[in-house]
This record gives C-alpha cells, structure tokens and sequence, in this order.
C-alpha cells in the first residue's frame, strides 16, 4: 500500500523558504502571489494491506519522526 | 564461479539492437575506432561491449588528444611519491607524511544542472584522494562564469555555489580558496574545477593496481542506479542547443553517504585487508574495474547480477556505464570479506563480493549465469586511441606601448572601477557558503593571504595551497599564459612564507580537433612545463577537460593551475592584511608598467590587446626565494603579491583586508607614466609591510633584487601622493558590494 | 572532568570539541557511538556540530531518535550538563530537551563566518567564566540556525532569563545588523529551565587558539571545567 | 485562490533524504516501511479569480522557480 503524507507549518510558526520563494516570485514577474507556504510531501511504500491498520501506523511514523508536532501538523491518505 | 573465457562468445541481451553504423556513432566512436575495436575483438561486439570501448576510449577517459602533450611535464622531484596515473599525487611532507591531491572538472554537468553537477565533482574529487588512503583537510575551487549580464549567469554562480558548499560542508572538510572569474566567452560553457587536499601516512598510501590471483573484488558505498548513463561520453561532446535534452543523465550527489564511505574506507584502510582500491568516477564501474585489472596485468571475472541496484529491471548495459555516485571497488586479500563487510555494514553501506581476479587478462561480465561481455584487457589499453592532432600556435601579440594607453581622468573613480570589477570584486558572497573553519585548523582563511594556510593536524606544519590561472593572457598567448599560471600560483604560496612544493592541473580547452584551438594546448603545456622546471614545482596530478565550446565558440583556455606547499612553522605564515599603522611598505620585484592584457585596459579602456606580462622564471625564483627568507626571518609582517590590477590593487586589497590605511608615492626618478607603474602586470612582485624596511632593502640588494620602500601604513585612507586619496570604507564597499548586489537583483 | 562526545552517522565536529576539550582539560573525552544505548558515567555530554544523517528531513529529526539520545535524556532528567552545538543544539531541541526550534536561515544560505555575541548572563555553568553583557567573538557554521518559538515560550525564556547568548554588532548592539540567521530576537543560545542544558548555533570550540579563530570560545570550556571538578 | 504544488522527483532520480527516511524508519520499530520519496509541498496564496488562468501562470512559477525540471516534476491543484 502507498501513503500519501502531507507535512505543514502550524498557523503563526515562520516560514522563512515560504517567505523567500513569495518574494522571488513577486521579483520574477508574479505579482499576484500572496502568501506562500512551503511543507513536505512524503510517499511511503507500507508493506500492510489493512487500510486502517496502515493508516495508524503511518500516523505514529509522523507523531515520531516524520512531523516536529511541535511547529507542524501533518495529514495522511493511503492509496491502493 | 569459472567460466571458460574465450571459448564462450557473449550472448545478447533480450531486445539488443543490432549495431549499425549509428549506434556506433551515438556512442562517440569514429569509424576507424570501431574499426580498431573490431579487430581487438575479432568479432562484432554486443552492446555491453560497444557501451565499454565508447566510455573508455571517450576523451575523458582516454585523454587521446592530449597525451602527447601531457608526457612533456615535469613529474618528478625528490619529495614526488606518485606522479600522474594514479587517482591523485602524492608528495613527501616530512614527519612520515604525504599530502594527497588533484584537481579536476565538471563543466558540463554543472552547466546542465548547477547543484548536483558542482555538488558531484566535489565528492569525485574527494573520493579520488581519500581512494589513496589519505583523509581530506581542505577543498579548493576555480569557477568560471559567463557575463554577469547573461541571462543563465546568475542561476549557475547561485547553483554551483550551493552545491560545493552543500557537499562539502556536509562532508565536514573546509573549502579553504579558489578563484571566480567571469568573462563572456564561459557564457555557454561555465568551468567548475574542484581541488582536494588529503593527508597519509606515507607508508600508508593506497594503490589501484590489483594483484593476487583469485582474489575477491568487492563492490561497496552506494547502490548502483541510472544516474549519468553515457555521462562519461556526453562530458566529452562538444554542447549545443538541444544539450537540456541530455537532462535526465544527470547524477544526484549524497554527501551523507560519501560521508559514511569516507569513514568506513579509512577504517578498513587501518587493517591489513585491501590489497587495491579504486573509486567509480566517470564511466563507473567500466573505467574504475579496467583500471585496476590494466595495472595490476590480470583478468576479472565480475557477476553484474551481484552489483547492488537501486531500480528493478536494470541490465548489464547500465550497470556498467551507470555514473551513480558514492561508489568504490576493492581487491581484498582473500578470507578478508568478513571483516570488510562488518566495516561497511556498520556505516549503513552496501556491500557485494562481485567477482574474482583471474590469469587471463580479459574482462568477462556474467548476467545471471550468461557471460555478457568478454574483452581482452591489454588491447583495450594499449590499441586506445591516440591523436597528434594538428595543431597552431598562437602568435606573440605585439606589445602594448604603455604611452597609447590614457591614464585616468579620475585616478579615484578608477580604483573604485576596478576594485568593484566582477573580476576583482570580493568573492566573499562565495566563500561565506563555504565551510572554511570546520576542523580547526585554518590559519589563513579566504581573502586573508594570497593562499590558504592550514594546520596539519597534531603538529605545527601548515600546508599552503592555492589556484590559479590568467586565462586572458593565456587566449593571449598560451605560453605566457601557462608559464604565469604557474608563477602565480608558486608566487601566492611562496607569499604566505611556505614552500612551494607541486602542482596539480586542469586543463579546460575547446574542441582539440581545430589546430588553432590544439594549438592553444600546446602552447600552454610547454609554458608550464617550463615554468615548473624552473621553479622545481613537479606536476603530480591532473584532468583535462575538452570540447569546451558553445555552437563552435570556445572558451577561453584556461589551463587552471592547484598548488601545495608547506611551511614547518605555522606561526610564522603570514597573511597579507595590513594591520598596524606605522610601517613601511616595500615593493619587491621590477616594475617596467606592462599594461598589454592588464585588466585596467580591459575595465577602465574597454580593450583587450597587446602581449601579456613576460614571466622571467629566473627573476621569479630570485624574489621568491628572498621574500620566502625574509618571512621565516620574521621581518614581514604582512604579505601580498601583485597580480591581477597591478600595484594600485595590491596595496588596496591589503589596506581594506587589515583596516589600515596608507601613503605611498611613485619613487622619484622612477621614469616609469603613473598609470602604467600603478595599473601594470609585472610578474615576479611582492609587496611587504615591515618594520624593519631598511633591513629588507639591503638584504634585497645582496641578493640582486630589486627592492624599494613605497611608503608606509596609517590611518583610514589609501593615499598616493597627487593621485589618489580614497576611504578605506567607501573601497570595501565597493569592492565587497558588487556581488552580493548582483546576486540579489533580478533580471 | 569527564566529558562524552556523541557521534552519529553525518557529525563532523565532533573532533574540533573533542579538540577544544581536551585543550582545557588535558584529557581526550569519551566519543559515544549513537547505537550505544549506555555509556561510561561522565560529567558532561556534547552533542557536537555536523549533519548527522545528512540533515535530511530536518536537521537533528533522525538523531533524536538514536537509542544513545534516549540515555542522554535520562541522564539530562538526573541532571547530568548537556551542551548542544550546532546540529546538536538542533538534536537536543528535537529531542525536547531544549524548547524552539531552528529553522532555515531566513536568507535560505549557508553562512560561515564570525558572529558577534553578547553574552547575556554568567549565572551557568556554561557561562560562568563570561560576564553578562560582554561581547565575544566566534564563528558560526550552518545552513539552520533560524531560531524559533511561539510567544508564550519566548516571555517564558526571557522571564526565566533561559536566553544565553544573543548575535549582536561589534559594539554589543543587538540588532539585525548582527544577526546571521535571521534568529528571533537574535537568540543564539538558550537554556532548559534548571540550566543544566545548553544548546548554541556558534562554534566555541573554533575559537580555542589565537593562530585560529581567537580565544573567545574558550572560556567556555573552561567555564564548564571549573564547574565541574 | 489558492494553489496546492507538488513537487516530486523524477523517476529514477537518487532520493538521497527520502532513503535516509526509510532506513530511520526501518531502524524506529517500522519494518513494513518500503521506498520513501520526499517532495516538496507548496501553498500559494494566488489574486486571481479565473481558475484556468490562475493554472496556468502558477505552471509557469513551477518552471520558472518552484521545480527544477531537470529532476523534478510538478503538478498544480486550485483550490477556493
Ligand atoms: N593535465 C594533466 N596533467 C598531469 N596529469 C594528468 C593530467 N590530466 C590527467 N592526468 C593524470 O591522468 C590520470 C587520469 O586522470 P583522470 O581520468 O582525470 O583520473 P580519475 O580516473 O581519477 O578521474 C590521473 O592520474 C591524472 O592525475
Ligand atoms: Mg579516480
């Protein structure tokens, strides 16, 4: 099974790549953005083929390593 | 395993191609080539074998255009250990220790993909000195760039600088110094070549030759994927505009890993279990297994089924041109695989027993159980391609009257010109990416001195080095141009107070088949030969890079010249910062005010004409050798050579480095126009604050050198009397601000 | 004193403290592999500079993970003094042991260079050989050594005067002109609420020699010596 | 409007975090875990009302900066 994991910043926690990759755009000719923030995307192969079962496995991965649950939030899909 | 070689014809894969005329083509061989590879083989090839001759005979590999030449370098001195052929050279230091070290290129790749193309030849250059049992202690780097104004100029020196620091610092070795020029003529063709520097125990150094029959050969570091295939061959094609197609060949770095493998070879290095060693550079497991069985005079048998591989359904074809990074090969003595395979499991790396060493002198690759490819070793080597290319010599240019050439209108505004002149500029944007304190050691760092001065650890050695090229004045005249690399360089480390030892080099040219271009190699491979003959400064080590052009325009040449020398007391190194007030400045060294390919012609008159500045080996080794003594005598207190900008520059660059001013005039009755004395590129000079200038004078006077006290140092501006007069601060900011104000603007 | 260096897969300053340590004490320290769950008893625990496991996902994530940081959070909850430095100060925090966390440098760079610090109290002991208010001068190396932490956890560490080091000018000023990293209220250093753990972005320990970088840094280690012997 | 890119390496390109992911992962108690691959997780805020523009001038950002094509694919969701 494939999980899909989406990691984020909390609300309120600086951004500084965001931050330099807005004001670059806005320097490259892109006005229109705004705020910008950037988060990792993780793909993981999970040999498990109960669907809840991966699920909470792979939240305990981002509880203990894949998120800072301190400054991030993080999300979970399973696909296949 | 044992398979009855010759007798057993390869046989294909599943969906081979038929080799055609154009499948020889694609891969690079010309048809007298594949003609050669014929009768070596006595039969046609399959794939695997074809992909094998491309990769080896490629120029990058092969060096068939320039070997002629390369023979004609000095190699050997007392203190030489290893001379060119092996991964690096080797020099006897003293103390029981040897200094490991070689430059090489990755232009192109890092033209295509700027991180990962600086990144990877950062970790080539590593792997190929720490490949010789000696751990690194610093990195070097020489860049060049198009015109800032080119629209790609300003990604690549942003990418290639990330991607030496990333690799490096993540490495934990400090980049210590390099050069960054920018000229119009890398527009399409960027130079990104990589020094390292490592120290062995001299009776511990580690050779690629193997030995033994029988004897297992292992494969460890990184898994092998299809990173770079046909990378080897593609560094070696001229580029043109279609070259972002080549994209995906592209290699991706791991420092992390090459982090690990570095630790694990130097811990299996410290047992008695390698007999041989060889990293995978270009054209991987190819060049690095024919390598080791070429110079050992043997035969290998290699399973490719054991390698160990990244993707499913990856074939023999790949596996063997695959330029995965991170990657090593070993000859073991036998039962040593245990041990060895602890060691690398350890570190979290791969490890395989992939084949044996055999009597046969052929190389024979087994795919599951089939053998795939079956070359004889010896020919492959000797029959290799070899080229006298015709070649041109460029003509001494007519030398540049200094009278035609106007002087400033406004001696102020032309110093803050050149000093902010991208050439010139700080390069301290750069080298602020750049580790250059990790380990403790570095006594002079980048800026600081005319070369970088590190502690040998454990001791009171230090260990100089440098890099150098002019190549204005080598498109100008390659001769002069080779010969003052390499003045220059044993200038900037003799300024520092060391000796200088060797070099190693890199020789980035255009395409060798057009003579006036074989014609430029040439020439400077005779000015350094000579230059390092009379210097005493060996070569041990290098690269050539070829086929450095951009829809038929070529580069400049620059044939880039790395340097390493030692100094038994590091305490008495010194920089060329200008510190304390209250001393006086002497210029050592003749000044005739050569402005032929100054770069006051270029920036401030906009031509780039006339001869270069002659280098006179035997006045060069004179100043050399005095301002050497001078220093160990501790009568200097700060250092600097004159070099690019002339006079005016050099002393500029020490009072900003130091944060001192200075008052200097032009010494009455010197006949020589104001601006040519100030703005000339005399080889052979020095300047020197001291404390004691009349000593050094009349010292310099016995020793028939010419020496003159200019004036001496105090306050916060630089003064030449009815010249210039000029805030230290308002130079630094001008000098200091171009770069980082170019990097941060867009287009 | 006895002192333990830690060592992961990736560190690399691990020799320059080792170095420095040995410089004031005269005794090598212990180097503990991450995979050693236990180690001999010691006086002190550094977490050295360097990019364990490559910095890959965040700097320090995976170390904090090691079994040997599991040991050091037992010992550090005894009280044993822990020093995080560089990609330790980033390990110790994702380990939790320190609070914040270091994020990219605001210019998104790699900056080496040497950094003005002021020094902002001498009640530690990691800080007793210093005064509060002096300035010191040493290197900083790193590529995420943007400090950050929310509001509450700020008042808290400035209430509880947990800050230990701020980048400042030349003169002492604390201002953006100092700051290499874009660090939140220009910390450079912080402490756990007893003290006894301190995490730093700079390299005290390449500022131990006047030929390399200045003596700054190494009344540091001296500071620790004298506290605990 | 806001944008949600993806940005993820191209097949075969080496994955030098996502591995070192999957071996820590392995190493903390999650044997099931296979392949990882990182990518990167972009949010941007887009003055923009019409989707189909808004699309394509954000593919352009991901040509122009936000990928590096030479390794890296990318795709563009709108959201709002
Ligand atoms: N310009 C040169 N001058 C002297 N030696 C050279 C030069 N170019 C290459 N060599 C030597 O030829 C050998 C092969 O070089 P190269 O293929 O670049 O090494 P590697 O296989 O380690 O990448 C090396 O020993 C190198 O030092
Ligand atoms: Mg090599």
């Amino acid at each position: 099974m494939k999980a899909r994991v989406h990691v984020t910043l909390k609300n309120g926690v600086l951004d500084p790549q965001g931050k330099a990759i807005g004001h670059s755009l806005n320097r490259l000719g892109f006005p229109e953005v705004g705020d910008v923030r950037q988060g990792k995307f993780i793909e993981l192969e999970v040999n498990e083929t109960d669907k809840a079962k991966a699920k909470a496995r792979v939240e305990e991965m981002c509880r203990k390593l894949l998120a800072n649950t301190v400054i991030e939030n993080f999300s979970v899909e399973l696909v296949g | 395993m044992t398979i009855a070689a010759e007798k057993n014809p390869p046989v294909k894969l599943p969906n081979e191609p038929t080799i055609t005329p154009q499948v020889v083509a694609e891969h690079g061989l010309a048809p007298d080539e594949y003609e050669r590879l014929l009768k070596i083989m006595g039969r046609t090839p399959t794939m695997v074998e074809l992909g094998i001759f491309s990769a080896m005979w490629s120029e990058h590999c092969s060096y068939k255009s320039s070997k002629v030449w390369l023979k004609k370098l000095p190699t050997k001195a007392p203190w030489v250990i290893q001379g060119p052929g092996e991964n690096a050279g080797v020099i006897d230091i003293g103390d029981g220790q040897a200094a490991v070290f070689k430059m090489e290129s990755h232009n192109h790749p890092s033209y295509i993909e700027p991180y990962q193309g600086a990144a990877t030849g950062v970790g080539g250059i590593m792997r190929d000195v720490f490949t010789m049992g000696a751990r690194p202690v610093a990195n070097l780097n020489a860049l060049r760039f198009g015109d800032p104004s080119h629209p790609k100029t300003r990604h690549l020196v942003s990418g290639v600088v990330a991607g030496i620091g990333g690799y490096g610092n993540c490495m934990g070795i400090p980049t210590v110094g390099g050069e960054t020029n920018f000229h119009a003529a890398y527009n399409g063709n960027i130079l990104v070549n990589a020094m390292t520097v490592g120290i062995a125990p001299t009776d511990k150094i580690f050779y690629a030759a193997a030995a033994g029959l029988g004897n297992p050969m292992v494969y460890v570091g990184s898994k092998t994927g299809r990173d770079g295939i046909h990378g080897a061959t593609m560094s070696s094609t001229e580029f043109n505009e279609d070259s972002e197609s080549k994209r995906p060949t592209v290699q991706v770095g791991d420092p992390f890993v090459e982090k690990l493998l570095l630790e694990a070879c130097l811990e299996l290095m410290a047992t008695d279990a390698i007999i041989a060693i060889q990293d995978m550079g270009a054209a991987g497991l190819t060049s690095s297994s024919f390598e080791m069985a070429a110079k050992g005079g043997l035969g290998l048998e290699m399973a490719l089924d054991k390698v160990p591989m990244r993707e499913e359904g990856m074939n023999p074809y790949e596996l063997m041109l695959s330029e995965s990074q991170e990657r090593m090969l070993i000859v073991l003595k036998p039962g040593r695989e245990e041990l060895a395979r602890k060691i690398f499991e350890k570190w979290e790396l791969d490890f395989a027993v992939v084949g044996h060493l055999t009597d046969t002198e052929r190389m024979v690759l087994s795919w599951h159980g089939d053998i795939v490819a079956n070359i004889p070793i010896p020919p492959l080597v000797t029959e290799a391609p070899m080229y006298e290319r015709p070649w041109k010599l460029t003509e001494l240019p007519a030398t540049l009257d200094a009278a035609k050439v106007p002087a400033p209108k406004d001696w102020n505004a032309s110093l803050i010109a050149l000093m902010s002149c991208p050439d010139l500029a700080s390069k301290a944007w750069i080298w602020h990416q750049y580790d250059h304190l990790i380990l403790g050691n570095t006594a002079v760092r980048p800026q600081d001195g005319d070369a970088a001065v590190v502690r040998i650890a454990g001791g009171h050695k230090g260990l100089a080095m440098t890099s150098d090229c002019t190549p204005r004045y080598v498109q100008a005249h390659p001769e002069t141009g080779g010969r003052q690399a390499v003045a220059e360089a044993w200038r900037n480390i003799t300024a520092t107070g060391a000796r200088p030892l060797a070099v190693t080099d890199n020789m980035n040219f255009g395409n060798p088949q057009k003579p006036e271009i074989m014609g430029q190699f040439a020439g400077a491979v005779m000015g350094i030969a000579e230059a390092c003959k009379a210097l005493d400064f060996p070569v041990v080590s290098g690269n050539v890079s070829l086929y450095n052009e951009t829809e038929g325009r070529p580069i400049l040449p620059t044939p880039t010249i790395g340097a390493v020398g030692v100094i038994a007391d590091i305490g008495k190194t010194v920089g060329s910062r200008l510190t304390k007030a209250g001393l006086r400045i002497v210029l050592v060294g003749e000044t005739k005010g050569w402005l032929g390919q100054s770069l006051y012609l270029r920036e401030a008159c906009k031509r780039e004409e006339g001869a270069p500045p002659p280098v006179d080996l035997a006045a060069e080794r004179r100043n050399g050798d005095f301002v050497r003594a001078q220093i160990d005598a501790r009568r200097v207190a700060a250092c600097h050579d004159l070099s690019d900008g002339g006079l005016l520059v050099g002393l500029a660059e020490m009072c900003i480095a130091g944060g001192t001013g200075m008052e200097v005039a032009q010494p009455a009755g010197n006949g020589v126009p104001s601006h040519a004395f100030f703005y000339g590129e005399d080889q052979g000079r020095y300047l020197i604050a001291t404390g004691v200038a009349d000593e050094i004078v009349a010292e310099a006077r016995k020793a028939g050198v010419p020496a003159v006290v200019i004036g001496h140092s105090g306050g916060t501006s630089l003064v030449v009397k009815d010249l210039v007069s000029l805030k230290l601060d308002d130079i630094k900011a001008a000098h200091e601000g171009w770069l980082p104000a170019y990097m941060n603007a867009t287009e | 004193m006895k002192a333990a260096v830690l060592v992961f897969p990736g560190s690399n300053r691990e020799g320059d403290v080792a170095q420095a340590i040995e410089l004031v004490t005269g005794q090598r320290p212990q180097m503990v592999w991450h995979g050693d769950g236990d180690f001999d008893k010691t006086d002190l625990i550094v977490v050295p500079g360097g990019f364990s496991y490559g910095d890959y996902l965040r700097c320090g994530a995976m170390a904090a993970q090691s079994p040997v940081m599991a040991e050091v959070k037992r010992r550090a909850a005894k009280g044993v003094p822990v020093l995080g430095i560089c990609n330790g100060f980033q390990i110790v925090t994702e380990a939790g042991l320190l609070p914040g966390t270091l994020m990219r440098n605001s210019h998104l760079k790699f900056v080496c260079a040497d950094v003005h610090l002021k020094v902002e109290t001498s009640q530690s002991l990691f800080t007793n050989r210093y005064q509060a208010g002096q300035v010191i001068k040493v290197p900083v190396a790193h590529a995420e050594g943007n400090y950050f932490a929310d509001a509450d956890t700020l008042k808290k560490l400035e209430d509880r005067g947990q800050i230990a080091f701020r980048y400042c000018a030349p003169d002492g000023t604390v201002d953006g002109t100092g700051n290499p990293n874009g660090s939140i209220k220009n910390i450079a250093g912080v402490f756990n609420e007893t003290k006894t753990v301190m995490g730093l972005m700079p390299h005290p320990e390449n500022a131990t020699e006047p030929l390399f970088g200045g003596t700054d840094g190494k009344a540091l280690f001296e500071g620790i010596v004298e506290a605990l012997t």
